[in-house]
């Protein structure tokens, strides 16, 4: 118990809100609750490469730390890196954008439920019977790929319902903006839109083409929850992916390394609220254990709050503000 | 009998431009063959024709018996034609010796060129045809206009060629220099080889052709053996009119008052020590033997690199640092400078957009420029020197060599700058413009402007210039005027030392 | 005839574009509804105002790759000092404008004074730009684009798009710049030929520093009125400008290395660009399938605008013509 | 309009005045920079970390930078050309793809289908030389087209990363003979085999078209031969450059080519070379990769808050091109 353990956090990309909240959340957890003082945390940022990342991985091994934790820019390619790692007698955590080596822990949420979860929603709300859009993600991400086939999968249970067209959202409020208002000028019906991104921009999409607004899945931006409780007539249903993963990850590297029983599985699934615009009154039944929180003003949506923050924001064994999460 | 190389009705159009519309040409093996036209006649087109740098469009040719009709630079080269091109064609990254062997470098066992190899066998080639000393692992970008084109003719004849085209290829030599290479083409023809020889310097067509052929917009209008023939039949075939005389009367118009004055003035370690005043309405000649200080005078004066001593405008001392600062409008100094494939013209641009250049603000109102007021610009100097060109928008890349720097020189004018730096401003233009260039230096000169006149060619300055101002190793060494102002008189002052003071 | 002749990629461009509009509502009618129409002139306008400058500065014979967070940084700081308010614009877009400007300044100090090559100068002044944003905003999540931001992005005066009109202004501007004015004359000859220009008398230093300012301006400009478009600044916007800013530039049959363009191509290009991205998910194909089509119509589009081919069509008709005058 | 093209970068040479015996000096310049910035550098580096003058430290730094060199490599050439290449993304994503998806464990396949990967790297240049020359169309366009051609053919065989490579495979690119890593040892055959190629005819006539297109044409090099030449040298060392890759990721990557693009270029320009053509050679580039590489190194061992990261590797980029620049401008101008 003297010394603090030397962990770092090997970050693939910042460019983007959900990112930055994760390295936020990341330093203001081992600022204090049970971790304070326990760990010496160091953030190395690439830009975007794989090669980037894996010669940032190499200087980090080079440091010999205790941990690293990774989000990383590739399912696959950093592995032999990882390994290298592992082999260094390196404890490896990769969380949100996980990696397949098995020497390394998984931490991520459960990229099965939530497609499942909205898609289900969507077919409640068409009453299974309607036109859909698809958003697609990144090309080439895994993540895309399996919120994607999540969707489809529990769509195509549904006879009543078509997907109608693709789009590419990119993770990125243009992209989804511009992929929906294409598909629209495409498509003259539509019922449904399931993103894999903010929603806002599929809505606001809606209402620059002078559409009616239909039921929209997203995820659970503070924009989008704004949006689907302030936009009349909206329905929505928001998956969550907690940037407070990296929180969890450093927790997990901590009880490994103080010795406590490591998980029986590498993988680990972290598993947020879900909310929706009929949150409450509609539950899953394919997973019932599944908590949807209905969206409220003033709860879980702050007009006045930035629209890039994500949610929820806090894990429970520390308290993490929404000042805190925010920045600034 | 058909002679070695037989052209027969080559036709060449460019879209709606005729650069050839009935060329014929016969030529014998061991000849030295004159190719004789104004600029813009297509010479440089049946030239690259026979080059295998441009196709045809119809005609036929054909050399030593044989159908002749390269696809490419490299087929005329197999089939024993090379060229020195008016534009030359070297590579300026490369050095000397890899620029003679291009294409055809000798390879070590390992497929691969050996600098001192190259380099040996250009001393060889060099030695062998007693070439202008250039070392042969300087790279090209480093050398003089003169030195590039001493080096493009020792490509061609590394070549061994059967046929050895020379398109304008004296242009840029001094006399010397130009001296060696008549006697080159003499010795080469001697030795079986046919020399197509393309020139503005008739004295230089007299001394070695054995026969003339004359273009005339692109067709074939005359064919002569040289003895044959007198100068005026062959201006006045070239022209279509007959002409007086190249060079106008002197008539002395310098007013004394100081133009140009020049203290101590110097460049780097090439020119230093120079007193020199260039007075308004006076044509003052520049010149020297080769590398003594010429080019440094008027790049230095032109505001390009570094400058010593004092410099005095129209009276008024003057620190010119750029050539903006020298293109300061009618109390500033324009320059028609040495290379005008890389200083003087913007290729791909039109010949409206090159000659106006160096004076949008002339037709520059609240900002916008006038088109109407640009177009009267253009056009007068199109026609005061008889710019050959399809329309103003040609692009002045496909413009023939010599009306490319009639567009320099009418860019110069434009500037309205009253002295003018001419570095060789004849250089590739025809006897009838010539005429016309020199009749304009004096009659400008007549209305006050000043002129410092740098030629090649050194009966230009004899007859040109009120005065001629002599440099040697980087100084002045004389300036001759009266009867001392004779090719004889400048070549000693530029080789002998004067007689101590 | 000859203006023809000299704009003829230009026309193609344009012939291009036209075929693609229509390919696309063969493929889905509603591509030529006025709603949609609107909707990619919107979109084509900001990649048309970023290219703006970059049409400047490759005629200068250099390149931006700075764009991207130029236009990032002025949107995130734009919609924070802004926090929504239409007030405060009055001087922060103006300040904006100025530090896109400056921006654009160093660039071309940095190419022209000091030698540095323009891709390795405006890289690292992206790179420094993206990484000041994230530590001058301690990373926050970015606020919300003002109305008059959105107004002017997305809204419309008589039914046509705000910044339809913009764009018309600005392209009326940028062509007069280039073709009537002694600026546009110096940059044609700073990229055609530095050596001759410098001969010329023509001031490179300030033609090449003015051309970058420009670019810097009009990515800033580009930036803050995107985040009227998805009514947020977010990171990472920018990135998407990068590539078409410059492909618009070439598409619009200027040459990457200098000396030749006009803004009227660009803006062909810009267009081609927008409809191609509309088009793609119409076509319901798969992620890999549409890089396919992606890359194979731009290659057809240029090659409408490419001389040989253009050559080859004449000479093919003009051999025909010859047969019938023969017969 | 090809021979309006030429010249390019005769015209935008500086006015060069008088040359004397600095000149060679200067002209050696394009090297002598990046090997002074490179030398800074690593002292810098150095300074900040311990064991950066031993071999493992090479060996690191040499598979970190291996594969842009590779990519770089192709680049080089076409930049020498006067061209841009930007299907090596394509190419890379491509290589990697088939290598992860076809490979199995018998060497014998192993060899069968690198080849089939360099050939078809080859033929994707020999598409862009024709493309480019036939049609007479701007390199930037062509490849852009054939980039996100070949990246889409990427993603239809491997959606996401994924498949796997032989072990023997993988034990290659960790492998270590006499100390120095597969890629020390790859790195020196490829500056053998630059050694040797640019002073062969080719070498020689890719440098000359760059440095002056109309008088290469006149010298007799064929526009379409020596399109062909370089953007297929392009194409195959970019599909070195995945099969490289490969052995550090054991995976293959439908999108990781599109990292290489920029970087690329960005290593030769610091490496001396001219987006103009002409001028410049690969030693200059490899010293431009291993720049950007010993750069990254720095900003860890500067141990930086992960914020200011970018920023400092962008000012570390920017000054020591600047002081380079200047250096070079200083040199020059001296030169009277
Ligand atoms: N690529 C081209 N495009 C258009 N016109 C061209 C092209 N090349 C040559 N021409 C035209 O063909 C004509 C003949 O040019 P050429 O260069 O053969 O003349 P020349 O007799 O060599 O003249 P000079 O004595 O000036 O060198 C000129 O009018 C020229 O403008
Ligand atoms: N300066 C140059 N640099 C590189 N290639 C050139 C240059 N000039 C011409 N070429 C190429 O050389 C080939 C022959 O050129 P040439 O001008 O002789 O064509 P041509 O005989 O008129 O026939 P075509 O019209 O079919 O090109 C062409 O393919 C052209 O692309
Ligand atoms: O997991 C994702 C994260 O990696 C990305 O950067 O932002 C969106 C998240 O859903
Ligand atoms: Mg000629
Ligand atoms: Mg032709």
């Amino acid at each position: 118990e003297g010394k603090p353990y030397k962990i770092y956090l090997s970050n693939n990309f910042v460019g983007n809100d959900w990112r930055q909240q994760m390295e936020r959340v990341a330093e203001v957890s081992v600022k204090k609750g049970p971790l304070a003082g326990r760990v010496d945390l160091k953030i190395e940022n690439v830009e975007g490469t794989v090669q980037a990342q894996i010669n940032s991985l190499n200087n980090i091994i080079r440091s010999k730390p205790d941990a690293i934790l990774i989000d990383a820019a590739s399912a696959e390619a950093l592995n032999p890196t990882i390994k290298k790692a592992c082999d260094a007698g390196i404890v490896v955590i990769s969380f949100d954008q996980v990696v397949s080596e098995p020497c390394a822990y998984a931490l991520e949420s459960d990229w099965t439920r939530i497609p499942a979860v909205l898609a289900e929603w969507m077919a409640s709300q068409l009453n299974g019977k309607g036109k859909v859009f698809v958003d697609r993600g990144l090309a080439g991400a895994p993540i895309s790929a399996q919120l994607e086939k999540g969707y489809l999968d529990v769509l195509a249970k549904y006879p009543g319902i078509e997907v109608i067209g693709n789009y590419n959202g990119e993770y990125a409020l243009g992209p989804e903006q511009a992929g929906v208002a294409s598909l629209l000028a495409a498509h003259p019906e539509v019922d449904g839109i399931l993103t894999q991104g903010y929603g806002s921009g599929a809505i606001k999409a809606l209402q620059d083409a002078g559409r009616k607004i239909v039921p929209v899945t997203a995820f659970s931006y503070n924009v989008a929850a704004t949006t689907c409780a302030q936009t009349e007539g909206a329905a929505c249903i928001l998956g969550s992916n907690p940037a407070y993963l990296s929180s969890e990850a450093i927790k997990l590297a901590v009880d490994i390394l103080d010795g406590k029983p490591k998980p029986a599985d590498r993988h680990i699934l972290v598993n947020g609220d879900f909310l929706a615009t009929n949150g409450g009154e509609w539950t899953s039944t394919l997973y019932p254990d599944a908590v949807i929180q209905k969206i409220e003003i003033g709860k879980n949506a702050w007009p006045d709050r930035p629209p890039g923050l994500t949610l929820p924001i806090t894990p429970e064994w520390v308290e993490i503000t929404a000042e805190e999460a925010a920045g600034g | 009998m058909t002679d070695f190389l037989e052209a027969t009705a080559v036709v060449k159009r460019y879209g709606g431009i005729v650069a050839l519309g009935r060329a014929d040409l016969s030529a014998r093996a061991g000849e030295v063959h004159a190719l004789l036209g104004e600029n813009g006649a297509g010479k440089s087109t049946f030239i690259q024709i026979l080059a295998g740098a441009v196709r045809a469009d119809s005609g036929t040719i054909t050399l030593g018996g044989q159908a002749y009709r390269p696809r490419s630079p490299e087929a005329a080269q197999a089939a024993g034609v090379a060229a020195v091109f008016q534009e030359l064609s070297l590579i300026p990254d490369l050095t000397v010796a890899e620029n003679v062997w291009f294409r055809h470098e000798p390879l070590s066992p390992l497929g691969t060129v050996r600098a001192s190899t190259l380099n040996a066998a250009t001393a060889e080639l060099f030695a062998r045809y007693r070439f202008p000393d250039i070392r042969p692992d300087r790279e090209v970008r480093r050398l003089t206009l003169a030195e590039r084109q001493v080096v493009e003719i020792g490509k061609a004849l590394s070549r061994d060629p059967r046929v050895l085209i020379l398109d304008e290829a004296t242009s840029a030599l001094p006399p010397a220099e130009t001296e060696w290479l008549l006697g080159l083409a003499r010795s080469v023809a001697a030795a079986g080889t046919l020399v197509i020889y393309i020139s503005h310097r008739l004295g230089e067509v007299r001394a070695i052709a054995d026969r003339i052929t004359v273009f005339r917009n692109g067709e074939t209008v005359a064919a002569y053996e040289t003895q044959a023939v007198d100068d005026e039949t062959i201006i006045a075939d070239m022209l279509g009119r007959r002409m007086d005389r190249l060079y106008p009367p002197r008539v002395a118009t310098s007013t004394g008052r100081v133009a140009l004055g020049l203290k101590g003035f110097g460049a780097g370690s090439k020119l230093s020590g120079i007193d020199l005043d260039l007075k308004e309405g006076e044509v003052l000649g520049v010149a020297g033997l080769q590398g003594h200080g010429q080019r440094e005078l008027f790049q230095a004066l032109f505001g390009l690199g570094r400058a010593e001593g004092s410099v005095t405008l129209w009276g008024k001392p003057r620190d010119i640092r750029s050539p903006r600062a020298a293109l300061s409008g009618r109390d500033g100094l324009a320059l028609v400078p040495e290379d005008r494939r890389s200083h003087g013209l913007m290729l791909a641009k039109s010949i409206r957009e090159n000659l106006t250049l160096s004076v949008v603000r002339r037709f520059t109102r609240f900002g916008l420029t006038d088109p109407r007021r640009e177009q009267a610009l253009v056009e007068e100097m199109i026609r005061t020197l008889r710019i050959k060109a399809d329309s103003p928008e040609q692009p002045a890349g496909t413009l023939s060599g010599g009306n490319q720097q009639k567009v320099i020189f009418g860019k110069m004018l434009l500037t309205e700058a009253r002295i003018l730096l001419l570095y060789d401003p004849t250089r590739g233009i025809d006897v009838g413009t010539k005429g016309e260039i020199f009749t304009l230096m004096r009659r400008l000169a007549a209305e006050g402007y000043a002129i410092l006149f740098y030629s090649s060619d050194l009966a230009e300055l004899v007859h040109v210039a009120d005065r001629v101002a002599v440099l040697r190793n980087g100084r002045l060494a004389a300036v001759l005027e009266g009867d001392d102002n004779s090719e004889h008189g400048i070549l000693r002052a530029a080789m002998i030392e004067p007689r101590a003071a | 005839m000859i203006n023809l002749r000299r704009h003829r990629a230009i026309l193609l461009a344009y012939l291009g574009m036209l075929l693609l509009l229509l390919l696309t509502s063969v493929v889905a009618p509603g591509f030529l509804s006025a709603a949609h129409l609107r909707s990619t002139v919107v979109l084509a306008a900001f990649i048309g105002i970023v290219a703006l400058g970059q049409t400047f500065v490759i005629i200068g014979g250099g390149i931006d790759l700075s764009v991207p967070w130029v236009l990032n940084a002025a949107a995130v700081l734009m919609t924070l000092a802004a926090a929504g308010q239409n007030g405060p614009l009055l001087y922060i877009v103006p300040l904006l404008l100025v530090a896109g400007a400056l921006v654009g300044a160093i660039n071309g100090l940095g190419v022209a004074l000091f030698g540095v090559p323009p891709i390795i100068m405006t890289l690292a002044v992206n790179v420094i730009l993206q990484g000041g944003i994230l530590v001058f905003t301690g990373g926050a999540p970015t606020a919300t684009a003002p109305p008059a931001i959105q107004f002017l992005a997305v809204g419309r005066i008589a039914g046509f798009p705000v910044i339809l009109i913009l764009w018309v202004v600005i392209a009326v501007v940028a062509t007069l710049l280039l073709s009537r004015s002694a600026f546009g004359r110096y940059l044609y000859a700073v990229g055609s030929s530095a050596a001759v220009a410098t001969f010329s008398g023509v001031p490179t230093l300030a033609t090449t520093v003015a051309a970058y300012t420009l670019s810097g301006f009009a990515a800033a400009l580009a930036g803050m009125l995107l985040t009227g478009y998805t009514a947020q600044a977010y990171l990472g916007m920018g990135d998407p400008y990068l590539f078409t800013s410059i492909a618009a530039v070439a598409i619009g049959g200027a040459s990457i290395l200098g000396g030749s363009g006009n803004y009227i191509g660009t803006i062909a290009g810009a267009l081609v660009l927008t409809i191609l991205t509309g088009l793609l998910p119409a076509l319901n194909l798969s992620n890999g399938a549409l890089l396919v089509v992606y890359g194979v119509v731009i290659l057809v589009t240029v090659s409408l605008g490419s001389e040989s081919l253009a050559a080859f069509l004449g000479s093919f008709r003009r051999a025909r013509r010859g047969d019938g005058a023969a017969s | 309009m090809t021979m309006l093209a030429a010249d390019r970068r005769e015209r935008r040479a500086m006015p060069d005045l008088s040359p004397s015996l600095k000149a060679k000096l200067v002209d050696r310049a394009p090297i002598l920079i990046p090997v002074a910035m490179l030398v800074l550098l690593v002292a810098i580096y150095a300074s900040l970390r311990e064991g950066v003058f031993t071999l493992d430290e090479l060996n690191l730094d040499t598979a970190a930078a291996l594969t842009l060199v590779l990519a770089a490599t192709g680049q080089t050439i076409v930049l020498l050309r006067g061209g841009i290449d930007l299907s090596i993304g394509g190419t890379i994503s491509l290589g990697t793809v088939l290598a992860a998806t076809q490979f199995r464990d018998d060497p014998a396949h192993v060899v069968l289908w690198t080849a089939i990967i360099l050939v078809i790297g080859a033929l994707v240049g020999v598409v862009n030389g024709v493309l480019i020359t036939a049609l007479r169309l701007q390199p930037f366009l062509v490849t852009l087209a054939t980039w996100s051609i070949l990246s889409g053919t990427a993603l239809i065989i491997l959606p996401i990363d994924g498949g796997g490579l032989p072990a023997f495979w993988m034990a290659f690119g960790s492998g270590n003979w006499l100390g120095l890593s597969s890629a020390v040892w790859l790195l020196a055959v490829l500056v053998l085999f630059w050694v040797w190629f640019r002073r062969t005819r080719l070498g020689i006539a890719i440098r000359a078209t760059g440095s002056n297109e109309r008088s290469a044409f006149l010298s007799g090099v064929s526009p379409l031969g020596i399109n062909i030449a370089t953007y297929a040298l392009s194409g195959l060392f970019a599909a070195m450059a995945a099969l490289y890759l490969t052995t550090q990721t054991g995976a293959g990557s439908p999108t990781i080519g599109k990292d290489y693009i920029l970087p690329s270029v960005a290593a030769a320009v610091i490496g001396g070379i001219s987006l103009f053509g002409g001028r410049g050679g690969l030693i200059g580039t490899i010293i431009g990769a291993y720049i950007l590489t010993i750069i990254g190194n720095l900003v860890f061992v500067l141990s930086i808050s992960s914020y200011w990261q970018p920023i400092v590797s962008g000012v570390i980029l920017l000054i020591a091109v600047l002081a380079s620049s200047i250096a070079e401008r200083s040199a020059r101008r001296s030169l009277t």
